[in-house]
């Protein structure tokens, strides 16, 4: 059975190492933080200029002055640290971020990724997501497998404008994990229940089956 | 020292503002944006600006406001999501926008505000945000070169200041906020406390005074929450 | 969060630290220097070293200490005009000297803390600074362009620092640690005072704990004065 | 008869306008401080990472964490801000500071001035003497008219490695004020009591003499 969002997240969250900084996108992303398996410390970047993301306020603690990127109300932890956006984006760009999770509309096969507009339809801006893909070593895309048409969102080419070139290595989406590689979409690991043949069906780019694909432990 | 820069409030405080002139306002969403500073320009009808901020605001505040009016010619931001008037206005043409990384709009304003014309950023390389743009590798990896931005008038929002001009931001209304008072040919810092120079500690600075050349309390701050997240007590 | 960085000493700090490598060390003249770090570093012996500094300390004190054991291979700095064995090395040939503006040191660590490999600023355009370099004029002005420096370890001093790595400086023994900070594949600071996590106001933070991978409090601190200045009380 | 060094810094003294942010170099300028008019409000700045700069402090207050760029003990004001030396020269460069005092070693008559490094003799560095050079537009550069050889430091063209290109707007030195023009050197005050044909004789760079030159006021 395909996975749902909470169960990518849920995914998602055990690539995450002790010691680690993360920046979680909008959406499915920011679920990852509800995860964060035991024993493993990890400490939050919010591009808007937050290190040590803490949970959302107890009601009537809302703060107008502490927000995340996604404009959600947030707190502070003991060691939380804040900053203006250009050193937000400086500790991006240098790679002091260990992970980033985002989410997309489109990615190829050859780690290109389309993720912010929709020409005359959908023009709402890239914030900080082509910054992040540029710069950040280990990038992980969640998304649907398919849009709401049932077209394959892992495509040969993307057909939205670009986010970033050849910047994604891995993707997770309700059917499975992939790896970019130079021969496509490798699949590492399948959904619970869902067959290698379905996410061949679904998906457009050059995919990669190699022997015997696991099913996701989650 | 002793440099008192006060004005008595924000309609003062726009004094020169002209038509056709290029703004930066601070904030992300409507956090730090300059309240009574954009309620001002609304009384103040300037029309055919610029207008730099990371952000459009909602349809009835922040930036949003002066869109109703029709103030702004050209936008430039990273995200406008939060805004239909503004996509109406984008679609129909009547409004110019010049959508850019977030990381680059808020280096491109360090840069204006630092006497660096132009610097070399990996964000956009390879999608449209780079056409037209000088490109070039370093070190193996490809970059992107992009120009300083500045402002006749940037407009900010501190939670303290004091007479000489330094400015203290609170948690994340920090954002933007620091970076274009380094960017305006006339800065002008509202606060919410407004102080005598002594009264911030030297090392608490976030926005040394030199860069600010117009100060004053602001008043009635609305501070408005987008998305009020919250948790349940235990 | 709850990432413990504390090492617990100089010489731990500096593990992994090889021949050849290249060094920033934080400091104006003598003031916020990692001495504890430099006197581990004299111990250590490591050799053919690239040290990147404002100055070059005095003859028997911060990185004049290195000089005298002749692990520096290469020194870039700004001004090394207080130190007699630099210049006898230097002019001698031993030492191996790159001399360059001192905005243009500062802006360079802090590219290469920032992810910006090249920038364009005036100074030392029509100088020897500029030789060898590209120069371009932007807006009726010529600039040269300059790359990003960065370093294999960085080693910064703060007055303050928490175990995550948050640091807070005093008065102007800030000054290139901050940059440096950014700049360091391992960035080790040596705190006065090694506090827990929340003992930092957020807002207070000058350098936030990502930039910083270990972190000790150091002993002895001499902080040596080089130009005592007084008056006498009316 | 030539001026003394507390005499050229409190002539340059007299430049300072209400309201103007100041850097002064090491040397002569470091005296001008001793000498701001009654009624004229400045901020020093200080490129080592200080604004709003106080006297020396009482004996017993020294301070090793508070230098200026000279390196001497200073002390903090009310309303003094601190900042690191990016922050420090971003001012500077962005022309946020109103006036520059340094001193030279030779000055040409088209605003070239070298300051820096006596090629193999003495190399000290620039400092932050080619940022501020590069970036001030109202520099005043005082200097001795005559080296202790007794040749010119008014030039055709400097004979030293070049801190900066065309940069110089004004000199003061012990005989007189100078304008740099596209003519040379115009002669605008005299020292009292120092003749026009000493500074002709004693400059060795185009010098313009128009009309009666007025004695300097002290």
């Amino acid at each position: 059975m395909a996975l749902d969002k909470n169960q990518i997240a849920k995914r998602i969250a055990r690539e995450l190492q002790d010691g680690y900084y993360v920046n979680l996108g909008i959406g499915i992303p920011t679920l990852v933080a509800n995860h964060i398996p035991p024993g493993i410390n990890v400490t939050l970047q919010s591009e808007n200029g937050l290190l040590g993301m803490g949970p959302f306020p107890f009601e009537g603690e809302e703060d107008a002055d502490l927000i995340n990127a996604g404009k959600q109300t947030v707190t502070l932890l003991p060691g939380s640290a804040i900053f203006d956006s250009a050193t937000s984006f400086a500790m991006i760009r240098a790679q002091k971020v260990n992970l980033t999770v985002l989410g997309a509309m489109e990615v190829s096969d050859n780690g290109d990724i389309a993720s912010w507009k929709i020409p005359g339809k959908m023009v709402k801006g890239m914030g900080g997501a082509m910054d992040l893909v540029a710069s950040a070593e280990n990038i992980i895309v969640c998304m649907m497998h398919t849009n709401k048409a049932g077209e394959s969102k892992l495509l040969k080419k993307c057909s939205l404008p670009l986010t970033g070139v050849g910047c994604v290595k891995r993707i997770i989406t309700d059917l499975g994990m992939f790896e970019v590689t130079p021969a496509g979409f490798k699949l590492t690991e399948r959904a619970p229940g869902v067959s290698v043949e379905e996410i061949q069906g679904k998906t457009e780019g050059r995919l990669v089956v190699e022997g015997e694909v696991k099913e996701m432990e989650l | 020292m002793n440099m008192d820069k006060r004005v008595t409030d924000a309609d003062a405080a726009l004094k020169g503002l002209k038509d056709g002139m290029t703004l930066m306002a601070g904030g992300f969403g409507l956090c730090g944006i300059p309240e009574n500073l954009i309620a001002a320009l609304a009384r103040n009808g300037a029309k055919n600006l610029t207008c730099i901020s990371n952000n459009a605001g909602v349809d009835d505040f922040g930036l949003g406001l002066l869109l109703k009016t029709k103030q702004i010619k050209k936008m430039i931001a990273s995200y406008v999501g939060e805004n239909a008037e503004f996509e109406r206005q984008m679609l129909s043409g009547e409004l110019e926008v010049d959508l850019i990384p977030q990381g680059t709009l808020a280096e491109r304003c360090r840069a204006g505000g630092s006497g660096i014309p132009a610097f070399f950023t990996p964000a956009g390389y390879g999608t449209e945000v780079a056409e037209g743009k000088e490109t070039r590798e370093f070190d193996g990896k490809m970059y992107v070169m992009e120009r300083w931005l500045r402002a006749d008038f940037s407009l900010v929002k501190a939670w303290k200041g004091d007479t000489e001009g330094n400015l203290v931001f609170k948690n994340t209304a920090r954002n933007f906020n620091p970076l274009m008072a380094m960017a305006g040919t006339i800065t002008i810092a509202e606060v919410e406390h407004l102080v005598k120079p002594g009264e911030i500690e030297p090392d608490h600075v976030h926005t040394p005074g030199i860069f600010v050349h117009r100060i004053f309390q602001g008043k009635n701050y609305e501070k408005r929450i987008e998305q009020r997240t919250v948790r349940k007590r235990a």
